[in-house]
């Protein structure tokens, strides 16, 4: 067995006791610094069948179980209010100690948390699951399966036709078919043909690599042929996986495109503002997140919802102070704006630096962001990317609405056609003018919100995104919400179908080239501005 | 021609090299007497159709007045004269060389057709004496800008411009503080500097005085003959102090053609055009 | 209705209007006349608020609004129909019309319906963009535009200018008839004498950005139009 | 707009040529003459960092003849100028010779490095400064010359063009970072021995490097001026106010924007090759777009479409980066963002126009003073 | 304060731009070891004054402030640079003007320059043990090496290939991947890190990703749901400090290999810890690698000086060698001829915590390698500032000494 060699390849191992000793040996193993012993321990915790192993190999999982140096004791440990540590035993009158009694206060780097490697964490979780394969949920149970797959012992084995003589659950059912007809491979035993036709219709890889080790090891050529084509089957539904799959992360990408561009679609490309800032308007957005997953530290699963009206507010009010105090004199000057905004990017990212420190802050994922949502085992689809792409259509969607529909989204049109003009029909320009700008850095900062969950909350996040924020507006058509949203999504994909074949890097630089040679077709972007106004 | 007489005409100062000259545009050819050929043009905006199986042919030295309601066509007719717009269908030639739609703006420009836009649009930045200069008939290359120097009679003639145009005081002011009635005739100065051989003119007096609209006409006048004029105008006392020939435009084609009299006289011309 | 005293309106350093006097008259049609260049568009823009006065008043209804930001006075109930057109070009024709309606005193979000009655064209290019119009249908536009909010006076910067020859008899009988019936205060920049005749009530002419002749306008004569009309 | 601006040596031109004689002759006198001790004393440090600015007034100066007089905001031109700079940094490069670290006698170190076994061939010729001085002119020009070739043709102008300067810049940026292009990657092109046979650390060169770029900076200027001056210059003006009725008095606006747009980045390339040796490293990030755009503020700080606007501007902001990064370096960003600032708000023309007006107004109250 | 009074330090770390983020913390660091120097009375009876500049991520930026330093401030050694750009920018300064600077990064190594002072781990100290780990304790067979594109893993990932073949791995069970500076979009890769990795043989990348790519790439493999039980991620460029700004759960057990963790246990290491967290007010900043590099670069350059009874560069130069200080793992590490230094190695498996727990770690200390063993190139170039050979590019074969410019 795997785990035996790695121990002992580490030394001495300390014998194995009675079954009776097993447990509270275990205990005292656990507290050592050195790998073996813990590997020893759990296996020994394991053996002992003792009703409080699960909950114990569970806190040492969730890392809450601690060491004190000096003697090396298991022990639970506290913060208190004012910074001090406090510890507790484990085990109280031989029951898990819940109410934490006994607390003592220590030095603060006199307690280590008990430290877990890959290793005894596998060990662990391997151990849970067979313990899980009863487990009530469903989902539990196929997850106590999958990490069985491929690496079924005669005992587990045993567990498993148990079980499905048992199981009730079709999902969970195939899998532990699937499991068996895998591990029957692998030894090459009975009924062969029927195992892999059970295998040619999954598509798990274990499934496939016990095929194609099956395929190249077996002598019976009826069978050899029979797995070639069961893995043909395989292969052609796990390339029709990988289409769909790229498509995915092409929509995936070119949405956080379009959030990223789309406030700029109505700073710039309605109002004319060469907003140099918008990048720090998103970044505002993302560090917004994180100051309310601050405040919020026990609800980080709602703080996200909270973060978005926040960011739109706290990045719509830092837009509109821009163009009260800055902007607002630059109009009919509409590269100055350019000037005016690169200075004011420079200066809010290093406002951030100094006030949140030039370090990346930590924002979490919330549990119902993180994961997939499982089409097939070759095909799932994140979920917090397919979030955002829901949230950039809606965010879309709104916005569309908002400049179509409203009388403010008609003023916001007239006005910067011909400000003037506007002004003498009683349009109130300076009010519209913040109020869109507000509505544009708002949306940047929404837009952070869900870069917030990409990639890095730092002072350069900013950066990072302008280029590529212009680019879209233009590609699209300077002016057009459509186009934005169609130039966003289709760099998206363009990007992601040539990344396996050109690498990121050169797939990067392909689009630049597309796009330029592109605009020399339509020099006006995707949807240009038609008609005579806009020939000259 | 011996070999050094080759190189020799090659390295001439006063000759530059033919790949440097001003594409000359093929002669005009104006032997049967018409300077224009409009046939059988449409053009369409998103299925608007804005000109109609078009036909119209301008003699040399002519001045054809162009009338009809707003929203006729006439202005896309001038668009696509110049080359601004490109036509559906139909052809266009200037004389019976040269096919116009195969020619870029500048191409059409140079060839000798010049343009007075509606909307008057000078180079505001530029001064008004800055303006004419660059309007002025020459060479138009590159090479040929950057080593131009204006010689005592090109800047005579540039003075004549601004004293007919009446704007010799404001030649050193920047063409956009003008007023709205001096740039139409900063851009009559422009078209008069561009010496074409045809002239087409957008509604010249749109915001003149009658009086600065009686000189317009002289003007006019005294071009026609050497040069052949295509003016599009609605005001009516103009039209008829010149006393020319009139073309009736109607929803992008020609819906009366003749004298100022006939056309008046048209029933329909009176119908949806000059009313009571 | 309108009065303006001492009026002066410098472009940076050239001094443009010089202690101009102006009085519209309720229910009356003044028209403003002048050569190229003497100034009426620069004084209308005044009115307007586009440009700064230097000094001196501008009474509407007896307030003073020299003072008064651009987008304060089309509420008050003055309407501008610009020299140039000034249509939005992105606009559709509609769009165009819709974008006063906030400012109409009874705050009604509906084009009235008499707009199109007298521009039949407009209520054809509803949905064309404003700029692809001809140059005599954007005339139309605009005059129509500032008619949609329901103005007490109407200031047209030689609104017929590129409009074809019986539309521009019908926007005298409109002007007239606004005149007329609804009591509209028409100021009207016009440089045709017979439309000006036709439509005006009184007169004022300008000359070098100062005020030099005004009455009614039977009162003027061919002096007046060879001192100050002609060139 | 007036009669001054038709004469090549106007007044700026005459003070502007006239100082920087006076700086290129007293900043090497101070600097080899005046004894160390002396508070005159300029070091070769001065003198090296007062080089890099001229060159970058070179490039300023660049931007200014296509963005002032010709209207079209490049947002790019530091890829002419990185190009202009990698050309020089590859003829640096095969000066070292066997040299280098792994004494190579043909391959750069980077190539010994990647294991590549020979020279690729569009290092060839690099080794020969003529050839080299070639390519600091032809490369960027050529690279111009296509880029306006396909995007003045089809009239791509206003915004869209700028952010196609800037996908450009972006792309060779990208493209110069990948190793497999052979120009070093990252780290681009360093540890340059020598320049035509002279020591790049002795202080000879040094000043030698300082005084071509201040006469490069002359020249170019003059070269502009003379375009400026010229009827192309004012044909560009035409173009840059309205440039379709330009086209209707029968001028090829592509030709003439091409012709100026790839002189510009001619001069943005000669600008990048003095650059490269006075500071010793040419590097991918000269492509990035963030430094085209910056190139655009120091130009409109000085006052656009003004020439010695944009070499006041390019001088002013480096040396405000150069003194304020070590004066106050952990707050210098704020005090440059609002230099931009201020600047834009309250000088609309630039420092230049803050200049003229206060010039104008002296005149004004000279005036009143003689009424 | 007048010349002779103090002693000057340059500082030379980006305190904007994209390399802020890492290293303005080695500023503070200086700053705090210059001021608990100060408080023990200096050095050689002068105070130590530091010269704090901002080359703004910028690489020319780089050598002209470096100049500056020596040249204006007549700083006695400068402490600096993170990228490896920026030391090739900065290097013929000092060399030209025969000054001193301290290298606190890990690098790729292959340059050994008379006037650096190598601080960082060199390859050999880094991911050869890494991967020893990776092979001999979890049995790995398959590897993606996942770098920047940048010559620092360019150069890592040749060393590791040629090691991993040496091993007998197949090369069809290596793949290479490359990706730009702030690279934020893995979904692709990373789904091809999954798929290379479900051939069922065990599967690790090693990952020499800089910087703020880090994040998104990791977020992608939490969400791709691969674990660091299936796939282990090896990282040489993840710390502490990257770690704090990163929500950690999902990447609890991937591992990173250093010279130096936070959690280690040594007496030196609570001190430090203790007076960094003090020194910076805020007892949840942490310590890292390259901060350690300079606790020790700085302390060596004191020692040098105390020898040297001077702080003249070319003396303490000189000096440097053979000095040996306690580092924080609670051994000694000591200056060698080649201006690197001897670290021990540490394997540490990150915990939810954003600690990294020690899993692994080389018995002894390891001296630097200036020139890898493992390349063609150097493999027969040795460096040796001492006398006789005083050399830091030495062709044994050859008996040549090139490349050198001083
Ligand atoms: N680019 C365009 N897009 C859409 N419609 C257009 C465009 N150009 C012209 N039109 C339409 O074509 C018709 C003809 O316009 P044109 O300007 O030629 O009229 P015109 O005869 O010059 O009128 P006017 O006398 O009022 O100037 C108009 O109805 C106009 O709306
Ligand atoms: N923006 C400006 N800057 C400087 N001067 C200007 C500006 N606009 C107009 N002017 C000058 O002010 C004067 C008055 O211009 P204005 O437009 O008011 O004339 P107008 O009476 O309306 O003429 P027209 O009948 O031609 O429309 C003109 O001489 C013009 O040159
Ligand atoms: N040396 C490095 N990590 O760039
Ligand atoms: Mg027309
Ligand atoms: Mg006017």
């Amino acid at each position: 067995m795997a785990l035996a060699l790695t121990s002992s390849a580490h030394g001495t191992v300390v014998e194995e006791p009675l079954a009776a000793d097993q447990f509270n040996q275990g205990l005292t193993l656990l507290g050592s610094k050195k790998y073996p012993q813990k590997e020893q321990a759990v296996r020994l915790l394991l053996a002992s069948k003792d009703p409080r192993t699960q909950t114990i190999l569970q806190m040492l999982l969730d890392g809450q179980l601690y060491r004190q140096k000096k003697t090396n004791a298991v022990v639970f440990m506290q913060k208190a209010e004012d910074g001090a540590t406090h510890v507790a035993p484990l085990l109280v009158d031989g029951e898990i100690n819940r109410s934490y009694a006994g607390l003592l206060a220590v030095k603060k780097r006199s307690v280590k948390r008990v430290g877990l490697n890959n290793a005894l964490r596998k060990q662990i979780k391997q151990g849970l699951a067979t313990l899980g394969l009863a487990a009530e949920d469903p989902a539990n149970r196929a997850a106590a399966i999958e990490a069985l797959i491929g690496e079924l012992t005669p005992e587990t084995n045993g567990l498993l036709v148990e079980r499905l003589a048992l199981e009730t659950d079709d999902d969970v059912r195939e899998l532990i078919t699937i499991a068996l007809a895998v591990d029957n491979l692998n030894k090459e035993s009975t009924d062969l043909a029927a195992d892999i036709a059970v295998l040619a219709d999954s598509l798990q890889p274990t499934a496939r690599n016990a095929l194609v080790s099956f395929a190249d090891a077996t002598e019976n050529p009826e069978l050899k042929q029979q797995a070639e084509k069961a893995l043909a089957r395989i292969d052609q539904k796990v390339k029709y996986s990988g289409f769909a799959e790229t498509l995915f992360f092409g929509l995936s990408l070119g949405s956080v495109l379009v959030l990223a561009a789309i406030g700029l679609a109505i700073t710039f490309g309605v109002m004319g503002v060469i907003n140099m800032a918008h990048g720090e308007l998103i970044m505002l957005g993302a560090y917004t997140t994180y100051v309310v997953q601050l405040l919020m530290p026990n609800h980080i699963g709602l703080s996200i919802l909270v973060a978005i009206p926040a960011a739109f507010i706290v990045s719509g009010v830092v837009g509109i102070a821009i163009e009260r105090f800055v902007i607002r004199f630059l109009y009919g000057r509409p590269l100055e704006t350019l000037l005016a905004t690169f200075g004011l990017s420079l200066i809010l990212q290093q406002a951030v630096r100094s006030v949140f420190s030039p370090l990346n802050r930590s924002v979490a994922t919330p549990d119902w962001m993180s994961g997939s949502l499982m089409i097939n085992p070759v095909l799932s689809l994140t979920l917090n990317r397919l979030y955002i792409v829901l949230f950039c259509l809606i965010v879309f969607a709104l916005l569309f609405a908002l400049l179509r529909y409203t009388r403010l989204g008609l003023q916001v049109r007239a006005v910067s056609q011909n400000r003037a003009m506007a002004r003498a029909m009683g349009v109130r320009s300076s009010r519209v003018d913040a109020l869109t700008f507000g509505l544009g850095s708002g949306v940047a900062g929404v837009a952070g919100v869900a870069l917030s969950q990409l990639t890095n909350v730092g002072p350069n996040l900013g950066q990072a995104y302008i280029i590529d924020s212009f680019m879209v507006v233009v590609f699209g058509g300077v002016g057009n919400l459509w186009g934005t949203l169609v130039a966003g999504l289709s760099l998206g994909v363009a990007n992601k179908i040539m990344e396996p074949m050109a690498g990121a890097v050169l797939a990067k630089i392909l689009v630049l080239v597309f796009i330029i040679l592109f605009i020399q077709k339509r020099p006006k972007g995707l949807f240009p501005q038609k008609g005579r106004s806009a020939e000259d | 021609m011996n070999m050094t007489d080759a190189f020799y005409e090659y390295g001439r100062r006063d000759q530059v090299f033919e790949f440097l000259k001003p594409v000359q545009s093929p002669m005009l050819d104006v032997a049967k007497g018409y300077i224009l050929y409009l046939e059988d043009i449409s053009v369409s905006f998103d299925g608007f159709k804005a000109i109609n199986d078009l036909n119209l042919y301008i003699k040399e030295g002519e001045l054809r007045c162009i009338i009809g309601p707003n929203g006729a066509g006439k202005t896309t007719m001038m668009d696509i004269i110049t080359g601004k717009t490109r036509p559906d269908s139909g052809s266009a030639w200037f004389g019976q060389s040269i096919n116009l739609l195969n020619m870029s703006e500048p191409e059409i420009a140079q060839a000798g057709i010049g343009r007075k836009f509606q909307k008057p649009t000078v180079f505001e930045q530029l001064s008004v004496f800055s303006n004419l200069e660059l309007s002025m008939s020459g060479a138009k290359g590159v090479f040929a800008t950057l080593t131009a120097r204006l010689t005592g009679e090109q800047k005579d003639q540039i003075d004549q411009v601004l004293a007919q145009i009446g704007l010799l005081d404001q030649r050193w002011l920047d063409a956009g503080s003008l007023s709205h009635g001096q740039k139409q005739w900063l851009e009559i100065g422009m078209l008069l500097m561009q010496n074409p051989k045809l002239l087409l003119v957008d509604e010249p007096v749109a915001g003149m005085t009658h009086q600065e609209m009686d000189r317009t006409g002289e003007l006019l006048t005294s071009l026609a003959g050497q040069h052949s004029i295509v003016l599009v105008e609605h005001d009516m006392d103009f039209v008829r102090s010149l006393a020319k020939q009139v073309t009736v435009l109607h929803q992008g084609s020609v819906l009366a053609e003749g004298s100022m009299e006939q056309v008046q006289q048209d029933p329909r011309v009176v119908e949806v055009y000059l009313g009571e | 209705m309108l009065s303006i005293k001492g009026l002066n309106q410098f472009y940076g350093q050239s001094h443009t209007l010089w202690d101009l006097d102006l009085e519209v008259i309720e229910g009356a049609c003044t028209c403003l006349m002048g050569r190229n260049g003497v100034g009426k568009t620069t004084l209308l823009q005044c009115i307007m608020g586009l440009l700064p006065v230097k000094s001196g008043s501008i009474e509407f209804n007896g307030a003073p609004i020299e003072k008064l930001i651009s987008e304060k006075r089309a509420p008050m109930g003055i309407g501008y129909v610009p020299q140039g057109r000034q249509i939005f070009p992105l606009l559709t024709v509609e769009e165009n019309l819709q974008v006063g309606l906030p400012a109409r005193p009874d705050r009604s979000n509906k084009i009235p319906e008499f707009i199109f009655e007298l521009f039949p064209v407009l209520a054809e290019m509803m949905n064309r963009r404003g700029g692809d119009l001809s140059g005599g249908q954007q005339q139309q536009l605009a005059i129509g535009r500032a008619l949609a909010i329901d103005p007490k006076l109407l200031i047209l910067d030689e609104p017929t200018e590129g409009i074809q020859p019986n539309v521009v008899a019908e926007i005298g009988d409109i002007i007239r008839r606004l005149n007329e019936e609804i009591g509209l205060t028409v100021l009207l920049v016009e440089q045709k004498l017979p439309f000006a005749r036709k439509v005006a009530d009184n007169f004022c002419i300008l000359d070098r950005g100062r005020q030099v002749a005004t009455g009614e306008m039977t009162a003027l004569d061919d002096t007046l139009i060879k001192r100050y009309l002609t060139v | 707009m007036s009669v001054q601006s038709q004469n090549v040596f106007n007044r700026a031109t005459v003070v502007f040529l006239g100082t920087l004689f006076v700086v290129a002759v007293l900043v090497p006198v101070l600097n080899m003459l005046v004894s160390p001790d002396s508070s005159f004393h300029l070091n070769t440090y001065t003198v090296t960092l007062l080089g890099k600015y001229l060159t970058y007034a070179l490039l300023a100066v660049a931007v200014d003849l296509v963005w002032g007089y010709l209207g079209i905001l490049s947002l790019g031109h530091g890829a002419f100028f990185a190009l202009g700079g990698y050309a020089m940094g590859m003829y640096l490069m095969r000066q070292i010779g066997d040299r280098g670290v792994y004494g190579h006698p043909l391959l750069p170190d980077f190539m010994v490095f990647l294991d590549w076994q020979e020279l690729p061939w569009y290092w060839l010729g690099f080794d020969q400064f003529w050839f080299a001085a070639l390519m600091i002119v032809l490369v960027p020009g050529s690279l111009a010359f296509a880029f306006g070739w396909l995007a003045f043709r089809s009239r791509v102008t206003g915004v869209y063009l700028s952010i196609m300067t800037q996908a450009l810049t972006f792309a060779l940026l990208l493209a110069f970072f990948r190793n497999e292009m052979g120009f070093g990657g990252n780290n681009g092109l360093t540890d340059f021995k020598e320049l035509l046979g002279f020591n790049l650390q002795s202080d000879g060169t040094r000043i030698g490097l300082f005084l071509c770029s201040a006469l490069a900076l002359g020249l170019g200027y003059l070269a502009c001026r003379f375009i400026i001056a010229s009827k192309l210059g004012r044909v560009s003006m035409a173009v840059r106010d309205a440039e379709s009725r330009t086209r209707f008095i029968g001028f090829k606006v592509e030709y003439i924007k091409l012709a100026v747009f790839t002189f510009s980045a001619v001069l943005a390339g000669i600008a990048g090759a003095l650059y490269v040796p006075q500071v010793g490293i040419i590097n991918p990030s000269e492509f990035s777009p963030l430094n085209s755009i910056e190139l655009v503020v120091w130009v409109a700080i000085g006052g656009r479409a003004t020439l010695y606007g944009a070499v006041i501007g390019a001088i002013l902001v480096n040396y405000a980066k150069s003194y304020l990064t070590v004066a106050m370096p952990e707050v210098w960003l704020f005090a440059l963002g609002a230099l931009f600032v201020v600047v834009t708000l309250f000088l609309p023309n630039g420092l230049v126009g803050l200049f003229n007006n206060l010039k104008r107004k002296q005149k004004a109250t000279a005036e009143e003073a003689n009424a | 304060a007048k010349k002779e009074d103090t002693i000057k330090v340059g500082v030379l770390h980006s305190l904007s731009g994209t390399m802020a983020i890492s290293e303005t913390t080695l500023k503070d660091t200086m700053l705090m070891l210059i001021e608990e120097q100060n408080k023990k009375g200096g050095v050689l009876g002068k105070k130590l004054e530091a010269v704090v500049v901002d080359p703004a991520s910028n690489w020319p930026l780089f050598a002209e402030k470096a100049r500056e330093l020596i040249q204006k401030h007549e700083v006695s050694a400068v402490f600096g640079c993170w990228t490896s750009v920026s030391r090739k920018s900065v290097l013929p300064v000092f060399e030209e003007l025969d000054n001193l600077l301290f290298y606190p990064v890990q690098y790729e190594g292959e340059e050994s320059s008379k006037n650096v002072f190598y601080t960082g781990a060199a390859p050999n100290q880094q991911a050869i043990p890494a991967v020893d780990y990776l092979m001999n304790d979890l049995g790995v067979k398959r590897w993606v090496l996942a770098g920047t594109d940048y010559v620092y893993p360019r150069t890592t990932n040749k060393i590791l290939e040629a090691y991993l073949k040496a091993k007998g791995v197949d090369a069809k069970d290596i793949t290479i991947n490359y990706t730009p500076f702030g690279h934020s979009d893995w979904q692709s890769i990373v789904a091809d890190i999954k798929k290379f990795g479900s051939t069922g043989k065990k599967t690790a990348v090693v990952s020499t990703i800089n910087g703020d790519a880090n994040v998104p790439f990791y977020k992608e493999l939490a969400n791709q749901g691969i674990s660091a039980e299936d796939i282990p991620v090896v990282a040489f460029s993840v710390g502490e400090e990257e770690l704090s700004g990163i929500d950690t759960a999902p990447l609890v057990g991937h591992l990173a290999a250093w010279n130096y963790f936070m959690s280690v246990e040594a007496d030196e290491n609570d001190d430090f810890i203790e007076a960094w967290q003090a020194f910076v007010g805020s007892d949840k900043r942490v310590t890292n690698d390259p901060m350690e590099a300079h606790y020790i670069g700085f302390n060596m350059w004191i020692k040098a000086i105390e020898k040297a009874g001077t702080a003249d560069p070319a003396a303490v130069r000189e000096a440097m060698i053979g000095i040996s200080v306690p580092n924080l793992t609670g051994g000694y590490s000591a200056m060698m001829p080649n201006h690197h230094i001897t670290k021990p190695v540490l394997i540490g498996e990150i915990q939810d915590d954003g600690q990294f727990e020690t899993v692994w770690q080389t018995s002894g200390l390891v001296p630097g390698d200036a020139w890898s063993d493992f390349l063609e190139g150097s493999k027969s170039i040795a460096a040796d500032w001492q006398a006789p050979l005083m050399c830091g590019n030495y062709n044994v074969k050859t008996a040549k000494c090139s490349g050198q410019n001083y």
